[in-house]
C-alpha cells in the first residue's frame, strides 16, 4: 500500500485538531450539564435531556441542517456569536469541531452522569462539615472522583469526532485544509469507482489513531483507578 | 451556659425523633441502644439533615430553626464531625485526609498541631498512604485526626473509639479532656462505652427509641441505674469530687481527698491541688460492718446507710452518705440480709486502690460537678 | 407477483414517487424504491441486493455495474437529462455570463462557491468540469465548499452562505429563496445522464414493464414536470 | 402540518421494531464484552478494545461498506449464517438491526464499563464468602448494581438505532416496508426539492420517540436507584 | 484435635505478617492492636486473600497450601464471615440480605432458624428495609445475621459487636457459646474487649505487627499479663473451672464449686452440674490475712501466695494457689510490703458476688480449660 498524499496528510491533521478541540471544548459544558440532569431538580429539565440526546436520535445530516439553520452566518447563533466573539463558524474548521463536538456531546454527557451518580454523597457531606462550600465540594471531591467518567465520556467524544461525517459535511462542507476531515476524505474515495484502496488507507490511519487514543485513555484511567483504589 | 440547646422532631420512615435537651456541659454523651436516634441528632446538630421541626442553638448560635427558617448551611457552622463509617477522602492519601479542614479553615484560627494530632493517634507512618489500604482502626484514627485539624467550633464523634484497643484509647482521652477544658471546644459523644463516658462527659442524655429518657449533669445521671438498665446500661456508679492531696513516690501512689475521707489510687500526673472527678463503680464497693484489719484495701471510708434500694433481682443498691459524699455499692440481697443493712446503719465502704483504673478519672473544673 | 424493487437515485425520488404511482394506477403492481447514493446501490446490487432495476445518477456507477456483469446490457438505456445552472440568492445582485475567460474568483472574492463535491458527487464532477472548460477552475478551487450531495450545495446558497453554488437545473427551480444566474453550456461539461438497466439476477417478469414504462409517454409529462428531460435513446457504455 | 402518509407510518413501525431489536440484541454481548473489557487480563484484550470502538472512529458509511462484505449473502460470514443458522441479513430488516447494534455498541459497552468499574468488589466477595459461585455472584449482586449503567447503554443503544443512517443505509439500502427506518426516509427526502416538510415530519416523530423513550428510562432509572439507595 | 492450623507468611507494602498457631479451640480470639494484622488473618482464613506463603488447614481440610498450589475458592470454604464493615448487599432488603447465604447451602445442612436469629439480634422490625436506612449498630446485627444463617462450618467474626449497646451483646453471647458448644461451629473472633475474649474464648492469638506474641488456651494466655501490656490489654486475670452445685432462688444466687472452694455469683440458668469458665478478674481480688467477718463479700477462698510478680508500677501480681486452682490478684506494692505478703503466706482471697457478672461466665467442656 502507498503513503498518504499531502492533502491527506492535511486531512488527518486536520481531523486530528478537529477532534482534540470538540473534546475539550465539550468538557466543561459536558460536566456542567451532567450536573445539573443527575442532580438538578428544576423545571425543564427534561426538556434539557432530550435536547442533549437529539443529536444521537436524528440523523446526522439533520443536525446539520440545524446547525446550518441556527449558527451559520446568516443564523441567530452565528451572527451574535460574529458579531460580539469574532467566532466564525461557516466553512471553518471550527464549525467543524462544533459538529463534532454536538454530535459526541450525549455520549460525553451520559459518561459523566454514570460516574456522577455513582459518587458517594456521604463523602461529599463530610467535605462540607470540614468546611468546603459546595463549589469546592465539586472540585476538591466530586471532581475527581467522577475522572473516570470524564476520561470514559472524552474517549467517546474524540472517538465519535475522528468518525463523524454526517453533520460536519452538511454544515460546514468539505474544504480541503479548512474543513476536510478524515471522514470526508474517505467519503469521497467511496463515491468513485475504485477509491476503495483510498478509502481502506484513509480507514486505517483513523483505525491507527483511535488505538492511540484508546491506549491513552486506558493508561489514563488506570493512573486515576490506581489512585482512588491503590 | 447553655452550650447546647437541641428541640427538634424528626420522622424517617417510622422511627420518629422528638428530642429535646439543654447542654450546660463542655462534653455531652449521647447514650443509647443501636437503633435509638444517636447519630440522627448528631447529623441535624453537623447539618447532614433537616429536622422536620425545631430548633438547635450551639454557644448562643441559632443553626437550625424550622419556624424562622434559619438552616445554616454544613460548611459555614464549623462543626467537625467524625463519623461512625469513617467517610476518608478515597482519592486522597491520609495526609491530604488530615489537612483537608486546614484548606478551609481561616490561617489564624488553627489550634490543633498536625504533629502532635498525628503523634498522638499514631499515623505518622500512614501518612502517604490510601484509605483503602488501612486497617479498620487505622481509618478510625485518621478520620479523628481529620476532624480534629479542622479546628471545630464543636466536636461531634458518632462512636469515635468503637474499634480502638484500650492502649490507644488511653492514648486519646487526655487529648479529648483537655480539648474540652481548655481548648474550649465542646464536644458531642456517642458511646456505647460506660467508662468512657464516665470519664469523659460532663453531661448525659439517654436516648430510648428517639426519646430523651434522661439527660443532665453525669454526675447525676450515672447515679440514677434503674433509667440506665432500659437504655442498655448495667454499671451503676457514683462521681464524687476530690481533690489530689499528695504523692507517694515510693508506692506509686496518689492520695485525694474527697468529702468522704482520703482515698488512695494509682500515681496520677495531676500536681497537688487539681480537682478531679473520681467514679466509684457500685460493684466494685464492699460493705463491712467493722473496720476492717489485715485487708490488702487500702480504702475505707467510714459513712452511714441513706437508703437501700431494689436493684436488679440478686442485687441491692446500698446508698452511703460517707461525710457528705453520696457512694453507691451494689452487693446481694443475700448479704443485706446476713449483715442487717439498713438505712442508718454505719459502715465501712471498701475500696481497692487497683479498683481505681485510670480511665475512671478525669480532671474536672468543680462548677461542673 | 411481487412487487417490483427498484434502486433509484436519491435526487429522483419526487420524480419516479409519481411515476410509479402512476404505474401502480394503471397495472395495480406496485414498485418498491430505494433511494440511495448511486454508488451504494452499485455495490448493493453486486453484493446480490434483491433489485430489479437500477437507476443511476451518472454513467460511472452504471458502467461499474456493467463491468462487474450485473445489469442485463441490452436493457441498459440513457433515461433522463439535465442540466447544470449557477444559482445565486434571490435579490442577489451578481451578474455572471458563462463564457470562456470567466473570472469567477474575483465575483467571490472572500466567499465560496458552494457544489457538490467535485470527485464523489455527480453534480460536482460536471461542474468541476464546465468550470475547467470555462478556464475559471484555476482560480476558484480553493474557493470550493465541496458536498456530500447537490441539495446540501444548494441549501448553502439559499442560506446565503455562500453567494453562488452550481446545482442542477431540477434543484435550482424548486428553492424560492435562490435564482438561476446563468446556465452552463450543454458542450461545457459531458452530458448529464441518468441511466437505467434491468439487473442481472432480475426474475421479476413486471420489471421490464416497469422501466418501457418509465420510457413511455405516460411518464415523460411528470419527469418533466420536476424539470428532467426524457432522452430516450439507448445507452452503451460512455 | 399533514399526519404521516402509510409509507411513512411503515418507517416509524419499522424503525421501532429495528431499534428495539438492536437494543435487546446487543445486550448480553453488551454486558459480556464490558465486562471481559473491565474485568479480564486476557491476551488481546487491546484489540477487543479497539473493536469495539470502530465503529465510532470510522464513518458510518465504512462501517455499512464492512457489512455489506461481510456479512452480505456473498460475505463470508453472512453466508456462514445463512448456512447454519438461517439467519439472512443482508437487505432484511434484520440486516438494520445489526447495523444498528453494532453502531450503538460501543455506547453500550462504555455505560456498562463503567458501571462494573464503580461496583465495589468487597460485596462481590462477601457473596463469594456466603457459598455463591462466580456466576451466581455475577447474577444476584453484580447485575443488579450496573443495572443503572445497563439502562443509561440502552437508552443510547435505542438513541443510536434511532438515528443511525449510513452504515443501515449502505448495509442494507432503503427499501420501503423492509429496510426503510425512519432515518432512510428523512435521507430521501432531504435529497430532492421540497422534501423539507417531509423531513420535519419525520424528524418530529423521532424526536417524540426519543422522549419517549428517555422517559421510559428515567423512569426505570428511578426505581432502580430507589431500590439500591432508598 | 487441631481445629486451626494457620501458617502464614504475608507482604502488602511495608506490613508484613507472619502468622503460625494452632488452635484446638473452638473458639479462637485474635486479640491485637490496631494494624496488627487480625483482619489479615481473617482473609487469609476466609479466601479473601491469597497469601504469599504458607498453609491454613480448618478441621483436617487443607484450604491453603502455596507449596502444593492448593486455594480452594472462598465460595467452596464454607466460611461465614462478619467483616469489620459490614457489606450488606445495598440492593436487597434485610430479609434478603439474611438469606443470601441460604440460597446456595443445601436444604439439609440448616441449622440456625431463620426466626431465631432475627429474634435473637432484635432485627424483626427491619426485614423489609434497605440497608442504607439502617443505624450503624442495626447494620451490624444484620451482618452477623447474615453470616449465621449461611450454616457455615466455620464462622470468622472481626469486631462484631464493637458498636453494639451491653444489653445486645449480653444476648448475642450465650448464642455464640451455644454455637461454639453445640452446635460444633468452631469461631474465629477478632475483639479488643477482654471480657468478651474471657468469656467466649477457648484460644487466644495474641498479635502485635504481624506478630504472633502469644498463643494457647485462653486460661493460660489470659494469665499472663506481661504479654498483654503491650498488646494493649490491661485486664488480666484467672480462668477457673467450677460445676453448678446449687441454686439460691430465694436470694438470686447460685452457689458453684471449684477445687479453689464455693463460690456464690448470681443465680444462673444453667442446670445443676453443668461445667463452667468463671474468670476471676485480679482486680477484683482483695487479699485477707484473716478469715474475715462482717463483710458484705460472700466468697472468701483460703490459700497459699505461690508467688508475688512485680506488675504495671504500682500494683502486684499475687498468685495464689487455692486448693489446686491458680488464682492471681492485683493489689498495690504498699499492700504487699504492710501485709508482708509473700510466697508460702496463707492469705484469703475475697471476692464480691456482684463481681461475677454474667459477662465473665461462660459454659464450658472441660477438655477445652
Ligand atoms: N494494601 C495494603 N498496602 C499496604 N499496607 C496494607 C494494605 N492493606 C493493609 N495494610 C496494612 O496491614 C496492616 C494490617 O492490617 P489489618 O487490617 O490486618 O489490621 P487489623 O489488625 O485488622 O487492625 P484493626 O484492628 O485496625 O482493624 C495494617 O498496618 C495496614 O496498614
Ligand atoms: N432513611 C430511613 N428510613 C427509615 N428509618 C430510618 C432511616 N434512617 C434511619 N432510620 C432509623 O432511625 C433510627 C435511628 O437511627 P440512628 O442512626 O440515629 O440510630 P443510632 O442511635 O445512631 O444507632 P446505632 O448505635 O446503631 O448507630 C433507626 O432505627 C433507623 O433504623
Ligand atoms: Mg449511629
Ligand atoms: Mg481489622
Amino acid at each position: 500500500m502507498e503513503g498518504l498524499s499531502p492533502e491527506e496528510w492535511t486531512a488527518v491533521r486536520l481531523s486530528l485538531k478537529v477532534a482534540f478541540a470538540a473534546m475539550t471544548a465539550s468538557l466543561i459544558p459536558g460536566v456542567a450539564v451532567a450536573f445539573l440532569l443527575e442532580r438538578g431538580r428544576f423545571w425543564g429539565r427534561q426538556a434539557l435531556d432530550v435536547l442533549v440526546h437529539l443529536p444521537l436520535v436524528l440523523p446526522p445530516v439533520v443536525v446539520g441542517w440545524f446547525l446550518l439553520v441556527g449558527f451559520g452566518r446568516r443564523g441567530p447563533i452565528g451572527a451574535f456569536m460574529e458579531e460580539y466573539f469574532g467566532i466564525v463558524f461557516s466553512f471553518r474548521w471550527t464549525g467543524a469541531a462544533l459538529a463534532c463536538a454536538i454530535m459526541g456531546f450525549p455520549l460525553l454527557v451520559r459518561a459523566i452522569r454514570l460516574s456522577i451518580a455513582s459518587v458517594d454523597r456521604k463523602l461529599e457531606d463530610a467535605a462540607g462539615t470540614l468546611g468546603a462550600r459546595p463549589l469546592w465540594v465539586f472540585s476538591v471531591v466530586t471532581l475527581p472522583l467522577i475522572l473516570p467518567g470524564i476520561i470514559a465520556g472524552m474517549v467517546l467524544s474524540f472517538a465519535k469526532a475522528m468518525g463523524e461525517f454526517g453533520a460536519t459535511i452538511t454544515f460546514v462542507s468539505s474544504i480541503p485544509g479548512e474543513t476536510q476531515t478524515i471522514p470526508s476524505a474517505i467519503y469521497a474515495y467511496t463515491q468513485v469507482p475504485g477509491g476503495d484502496a483510498g478509502a481502506m488507507r484513509l480507514t486505517l490511519v483513523s483505525v491507527a489513531i483511535s488505538i492511540g487514543a484508546l491506549w491513552l485513555s486506558e493508561w489514563l484511567a488506570r493512573r486515576v483507578r490506581r489512585r482512588v483504589h491503590a | 451556659m447553655t452550650i447546647l440547646d437541641v428541640d427538634v422532631r424528626h420522622e424517617q420512615g417510622s422511627f420518629a425523633l422528638q428530642a429535646r435537651f439543654q447542654s450546660d456541659g463542655r462534653l455531652t454523651a449521647l447514650f443509647g441502644p443501636s437503633g435509638s436516634g444517636k447519630t440522627t441528632i448528631v447529623n441535624a446538630i453537623g447539618g447532614l439533615l433537616r429536622p422536620d421541626h425545631g430548633r438547635i442553638t450551639v454557644k448562643g448560635r441559632t443553626l437550625v430553626d424550622t419556624k424562622k427558617g434559619v438552616f445554616v448551611p454544613k460548611h459555614r457552622r464549623r462543626i467537625g464531625t467524625v463519623f461512625q463509617e469513617g467517610r476518608l477522602f478515597p482519592h486522597l492519601n491520609v495526609r491530604h485526609n488530615l489537612l483537608f479542614g486546614r484548606w478551609f479553615t481561616p490561617e489564624g484560627g488553627r489550634k490543633a498541631s498536625f504533629d502532635h494530632v498525628v503523634d498522638l493517634l499514631g499515623i505518622a507512618h500512614l501518612l502517604d498512604r490510601r484509605p483503602s489500604t488501612l486497617s479498620g482502626g487505622e481509618k478510625q484514627r485518621v478520620a479523628i485526626g481529620r476532624a480534629l485539624l479542622a479546628d471545630p467550633q464543636l466536636l461531634l464523634m458518632d462512636e469515635p473509639l468503637a474499634s480502638l484497643d484500650e492502649a490507644r484509647k488511653a492514648e486519646i482521652f487526655p487529648y479529648l479532656e483537655r480539648l474540652r477544658d481548655e481548648g474550649g471546644v465542646p464536644i458531642v459523644l456517642v458511646s456505647h462505652s460506660v467508662s468512657e463516658i464516665a470519664r469523659l462527659a460532663t453531661f448525659v442524655v439517654v436516648l430510648s427509641e428517639g426519646q430523651v429518657m434522661a439527660s443532665g449533669p453525669a454526675a447525676e445521671v450515672l447515679r440514677h441505674t434503674n433509667v440506665f438498665a432500659q437504655a442498655g446500661l448495667t454499671e451503676a456508679g457514683a462521681l464524687i469530687e476530690a481533690r489530689v492531696c499528695g504523692h507517694d513516690d515510693a508506692y506509686g501512689l496518689t492520695v485525694l481527698e474527697a468529702r468522704a475521707g482520703a482515698l488512695t489510687v494509682p500515681r496520677l500526673r495531676h500536681p497537688v491541688g487539681t480537682r478531679l472527678r473520681v467514679r466509684l463503680r457500685a460493684r466494685d464497693i464492699m460493705l463491712s460492718l467493722k473496720a476492717p484489719e489485715g485487708l490488702s484495701a487500702l480504702n475505707v471510708l467510714p459513712g452511714f446507710i441513706s437508703s437501700v434500694d431494689e436493684a436488679e433481682g440478686t442485687s441491692v443498691d446500698v446508698q452511703l452518705d460517707c461525710g457528705g459524699d453520696s457512694v453507691v455499692a451494689r452487693v446481694t440481697r443475700k448479704s443485706v440480709d446476713e449483715l442487717g443493712l439498713k438505712p442508718g446503719l454505719p459502715v465501712h465502704a471498701i475500696i481497692k486502690s487497683i479498683a481505681f483504673d485510670p480511665e475512671v478519672l478525669g480532671i474536672t473544673q468543680p462548677e461542673n460537678m | 407477483t411481487k412487487d417490483i424493487v427498484v434502486f433509484a437515485a436519491a435526487s429522483l425520488k419526487n420524480a419516479l414517487d409519481e411515476v410509479s404511482a402512476a404505474w401502480t394506477k394503471e397495472t395495480g403492481k406496485r414498485a418498491v424504491v430505494s433511494y440511495v447514493a448511486s454508488n451504494a446501490l452499485a455495490k448493493q446490487i453486486e453484493a446480490g441486493a434483491p433489485a430489479d432495476l437500477f437507476l443511476s445518477a451518472d454513467l460511472d456507477w452504471m458502467d461499474y455495474a456493467a463491468a462487474k456483469g450485473l445489469i442485463k446490457p441490452e436493457s441498459r438505456v440513457n433515461l433522463l437529462g439535465n442540466s447544470l445552472v449557477l444559482i445565486a440568492p434571490k435579490g442577489s445582485a451578481v451578474q455572471v455570463e458563462l463564457k470562456p475567460g470567466l473570472d469567477l474568483a474575483s465575483i467571490l472574492g472572500s466567499n465560496r462557491l458552494a457544489m457538490g463535491h467535485v470527485d464523489a458527487v455527480p453534480a460536482g464532477k460536471y461542474g468541476k468540469a464546465a468550470l475547467e472548460h470555462l478556464g475559471a477552475w484555476a482560480g476558484v478551487k480553493d474557493r470550493v465548499a465541496q458536498t456530500e450531495n447537490v441539495r446540501a450545495a444548494l441549501l448553502l446558497v439559499s442560506r446565503g452562505e455562500a453567494p453562488l453554488g452550481i446545482v442542477y437545473k431540477t434543484d435550482a427551480a424548486s428553492d424560492p429563496k435562490v435564482a438561476i444566474a446563468a446556465t452552463f453550456p450543454e458542450d461545457s461539461h459531458p452530458p448529464i445522464i441518468y441511466p437505467v438497466a434491468l439487473t442481472k439476477d432480475s426474475t421479476n417478469p413486471e420489471a421490464a414493464a416497469f422501466l418501457a414504462f418509465l420510457r413511455s409517454d405516460k411518464a415523460k409529462p411528470l419527469f418533466e414536470t420536476q424539470g428532467f428531460t426524457l432522452l430516450n435513446k439507448a445507452g452503451s457504455g460512455s
